[in-house]
């Protein structure tokens, strides 16, 4: 099988790979960008995976995130990966530069709408603040991602809201 | 000495003082939430008992609950931990009134020490040099405002029930005060119960330097020394160390001295501590003062060997402090991290969840002060603060060492930490030389993360393949299908894999 | 420095090698056998290698295999832990031909003091006092009876390599001596390679107290103070600690000198431990030396603050041991015991298996050595230590309560586990009083367990109705089928709860 | 549901209790020895379960022994219950004097076979040692239960054995 793997991380910046996987009778056989590799696999705990790699050893924690990437951990690093789906890919590439088109805005976490800053119909610059939301006892500002106007307020102060949940919609 | 202290609160220091209680023989009484109910500190306690739903003004600052429980279990002292009731005098005025000793500073102590406006007002009665700002409470938004711009921003609004960076706003200039004053108003009346702030001059980049103290309730105020908290994310103290790399042994005795005649002025027994700001001269300005157990002692514990809430037991018990716990000399550095439910990656939003994995550091010097626990989900109505990892080392050197070391160790599945944060400050150059301020850390969260040197690209590179091949391995949701059989394991198909399996196809995106 | 070290050992102390040499930025190589591919040294070190099957003498007793990952893996240095190989003198030879340095004493030390019996002579002539017995190996089994019957039992047959209670055995009769040496040397030869044995006369009730020493290439051997090790189960050491109650300052002078003459005598190079006996009149007789670290050293590294590893890897790096480590202080109370893998109930039978649930202590003075892992399974290949939990106090008393509410948070499902007993030790007058001697436990398990005080038996009586109540739940196999729910839980039924039930299902009985 | 109970423990010895476990909608019901109790319990993890009982706190895990009893453990005693069935409870009582008729030797924990002591046809005296078996790394010795005949020796020197396994019959 072949997998192509888009990692993000702080210290390397973004890499793209191709592994290819295969079993046979004495464990995995692997190739990394061609180069094969020996890697002794084993699952520790749940999401916990023990790799050795030409006898190097890794730790590594998977963590599934709601945009569909992994969050993947080694005791000292940490990475971002995707499975490349080119259409997908191209979408994400401008994550730092100003939102486009109608955005809806949803609770990053779970908590408790504190406090609604704007209304249907303002006009929002972008990185003001929309409404407050409390969660683990803090106040947690959340910030339009562009300029525009609030087509639509859909949290109402006092609300619980979950993770993902949809608060207001700005245009 | 007592035989039943009620814990009035949760999480690790709830944990951290049933503890005490159980090595002095004392039965230790939990109280619990709706959502607590498998908490640490219900399961390690001699008793619980719930106190209502989850929200905190229903529960746990329920001080007509708190008596009851007292009362129905036969408590004979209470102890309130941090946060929460630790610091309204409401809590030591009702215990008086059920007939149990309060253990911490009596209630006129913690009004005339423990607002920050009142506290100022002592200080410079004590002659302990204070932060400029107001010395009362802010009574009209509009005259603050102004106040502030007369002195010059930036400011700070705090509250004057603060503490633990709650109700707290950096203002920059006039645009940000309405907003500012809206946040920190509203936050400090939900976390203490008052809305009422007052205004401090901003200093340049000073240290955060505190000092911890201990007063029996025959006279006796004695300094165990400074602990450094200069670190901190939005004004909320993240890693702690003892002794300061900027404090000589002059300055602590003048600081030392400073907060003994300032807790001598107020009437304070108990442990309590005196924080400070310490501009680039070493001049030292007076904070506030933190009427209870900080959530950093054991910081200090580490150095001086003493167990700070075994002796908040016994001075509330009438014991005096003997002479030679003045003499304590501390050894070696201690360093404390605070592992928090939140995203370093998503603006450090809180992070509940179930912990669905979780490897624990170990091994020599490390000590690890525990509030959760696998397989437990922690609760979206409270602090994120999980756990607190403590390193003690010879040398800040060996201290750091063993901090990253234990960070490596230590791995979270299911909820978000910010143990990645600590590990990377411990590799900053300017944290490793000790140059740290109060605004240190937010200013490094605003800078782009650089690459490490070529030797740490290295390794980045080899955990970069493995990412891959893990990543990879997930993808073909192979890793639990075939039961990861390496060559060289001889395992069964267990259970125990099964259930990684499932837990793991669960989850896949 | 050293840039990359092989750990030529598994388990707990392999773990606790690791962790020195990631706290000086040396790289770790660990070795495993088949069942070890899991086991926690392998995944927290930076590298690791197979070595083959799982019986020691075809992985971590093969010099051959471990030589060859040296290579391979590009290792500067070896560490050879306690047990397997870190008494055997090929070992350090084999290292030298490789050109690795062993983090040990040099071969012919290992050879003069190691030995039981060089080391006896060795004693003699650097005018250290000795235990009366044989001075040389027993050539002949018969000779030794006789030899034995004339010195009057008890005897003690001890291996010539051995170490950790294995290839020991105490003799009280000539009917009893065939079967214990046959017991002993079969032991010793499947423990070190070596079958054998010597004879020693046994004292009344001694202490045993042991120094440690540590000794750089330039001549330089210091003391660290003694660590009391009476607490023995069949020669095996259970539970140990610093300072003994019965050493006086004097006594610890006259020990550690007599111990730094003969590590000197020996040209003895790191770190190394002199075992005495002392009995009731604070005589002292030399026992062997032990030319390695010791499992109990976590004990005198929380009394000295020292980190004997990191000293063991400077020392074999030639540095010198700097004037300031001769006047460490000593601070506290520390105190160990070894958890082993084996059924207190059933004759300490060993009690390998998979750990299905694990809670482990933590907070002030709690150190954790740990070996093992919740969801690992306990291989039967080797040694049944699976950790060392060790408690540090101001006093002995403080330590003492701090190790029996670590024991009470300690809970293990799945394997049966000594920690029952320690908390019966702990509970026991002799004990707290320190009238211990190496007798003093295998006296204690003979005799029949008797009800403790009236406070005891009520918490007893509670305790007994949650036990018979739990046991009517798990009967009733609904604590899972109904996810126990309790009134104020307000949880959903969650995975967690079904992979408990499923779990517990497989499980009834 | 009505459940007998057979609890036996160093500190408070043998106490036989009577439990009335009904759920209802707010938790359990119980009943211990007629006495209503306030029971909370929850499940902690896999075989560990927390108990409110009046108030009181106690963390309980729960293991299953071969011989069908439960190793009950609280962070300060153990004990030992079991469901009682007259008839299985009558043969148990005398576990402390010597065992009568034909019985069959064990092994206690997995290891493997060194030493054989006895042969077919041996005499044996109560506590003599019949066998060797090796389990990490220490031999232990398995001794006979009484004094008779070595009826017969189904383990062999080298064999690996698992826990219960029967090696030997005495008489």
């Amino acid at each position: 099988m072949r997998y192509e793997v888009q990692l993000t991380s702080f210290s390397s910046g973004e890499k793209k790979c191709l592994i290819e996987l295969e079993r046979d009778t004495a464990g995995w056989r692997v190739t990394l960008d061609g180069r094969p590799m020996a890697v002794d696999a084993v699952q520790i705990a749940p999401n916990i995976l023990s790799l050795l790699l030409d006898g190097q050893s890794f730790e590594i924690s998977v963590t599934p995130a709601a945009d569909g990437k992994l969050k993947i951990q080694t005791g000292t690093h940490e990475f971002t990966a995707e499975g490349i789906d080119p259409r997908a890919w191209r979408g994400r590439r401008h994550s730092h530069v100003e939102a486009e088109g109608r955005q809806q805005i949803v609770a990053p976490m779970p908590g408790k709408v504190v406090h609604l800053l704007v209304k249907a119909g303002d006009q929002v610059e972008a990185g003001q603040g929309l409404l407050v939301i409390e969660a683990m006892k803090m106040q947690n500002e959340i910030r339009s991602p562009k300029g525009g106007t609030v087509e639509r307020v859909l949290a109402k102060p006092g609300q619980p809201v979950n993770a993902g949940e949809v608060l207001c919609i700005v245009t | 000495m007592f035989k039943k202290i009620l814990i009035a609160n949760r999480g690790e220091i709830a944990v951290r003082i049933l503890r005490a209680c159980r090595e002095l023989g004392i039965r230790s009484v939990a109280v619990f939430s709706d959502v607590d109910r498998k908490s640490l500190h219900v399961r390690l306690a001699d008793e619980a008992y719930p106190i209502g739903p989850a929200p905190s003004r229903e529960s746990y600052l329920s001080i007509d609950k708190l008596m009851d429980v007292a009362r129905r279990a036969g408590c004979d002292a209470l102890h309130p931990g941090y946060g929460f009731l630790a610091e309204n005098a409401a809590l030591p005025r009702a215990c008086t009134d059920t007939g149990l000793t309060f253990i911490g500073p009596p209630a006129e102590a913690m009004e005339s020490l423990g607002s920050k406006t009142a506290g100022r007002q002592l200080a410079h009665r004590a002659d302990v040099p204070v932060v400029p700002g107001t010395n009362d409470p802010i009574e009209n938004p509009r005259e603050a405002q102004t106040l502030a711009h007369r002195m010059g921003y930036p400011v700070l609004l705090k509250a004057v029930a603060g503490g633990g960076g709650k109700g707290m706003r950096l203002v920059s200039n006039d645009a940000e005060f309405e907003s500012g004053f809206r946040d920190a108003s509203s936050e400090a009346l939900n976390a203490f119960g008052d809305d009422r702030l007052y205004l401090e001059k901003y200093l340049y980049r000073p240290h955060h330097i505190e000092i911890q103290i201990l007063a029996d309730a025959h006279g006796r105020v004695v300094s165990l020394g400074e602990r450094e908290c200069s670190v901190q994310r939005r004004h909320q103290k993240v890693i702690e160390e003892a002794p300061s790399s900027v404090i000589t042994p002059d300055l602590r005795k003048k600081m030392g001295d400073a907060a003994v005649r300032l807790a001598r002025a107020g009437g304070y027994v108990n442990a309590g501590t005196v924080e400070f700001l310490v501009d680039a001269n070493l001049n030292f300005y007076f904070l506030e003062v933190n009427t209870r157990l900080q959530v950093e002692h054991p910081v200090t514990e580490q150095v001086t060997g003493l167990d700070l809430v075994k002796l908040q037991i016994a001075i509330a018990a009438g014991h005096r402090l003997p002479f030679a716990w003045e003499s304590i000399t501390p050894r070696g550095h201690a360093m404390e991290v605070r592992l928090y439910a939140e995203d370093p990656d998503n603006n450090f939003f809180p992070s509940p969840g179930t912990i669905i994995s979780r490897q624990v550091p170990g091994g020599p010097g490390i000590r690890l002060d525990d509030g959760v626990y696998e397989g437990w989900t922690v609760p979206n109505d409270y602090d994120p603060l999980l756990s607190k990892l403590i390193a003690w080392g010879n040398s800040r050197e060996e201290t750091i060492a063993r901090l990253r070391r234990a960070l490596e160790e230590y791995t979270v599945v299911g909820i978000k930490t910010n143990a990645g944060l600590f590990r990377r400050i411990l590799d900053e150059p300017d944290f490793l030389r000790g140059e740290i301020h109060t605004k240190w850390l937010d200013e490094l969260l605003c800078r782009p993360r650089t690459s490490v040197s070529a030797d740490g690209d290295q390794s980045g590179s080899s955990a970069a393949d493995a990412a891959a091949i893990a990543a990879a391995m997930w993808q073909a949701n192979q890793w639990d299908r075939h039961s990861c059989l390496s060559a060289s394991s001889t395992d069964q198909p267990s259970r125990w894999k099964q259930e990684g399996r499932r837990a793991q196809l669960d989850r896949l995106p």
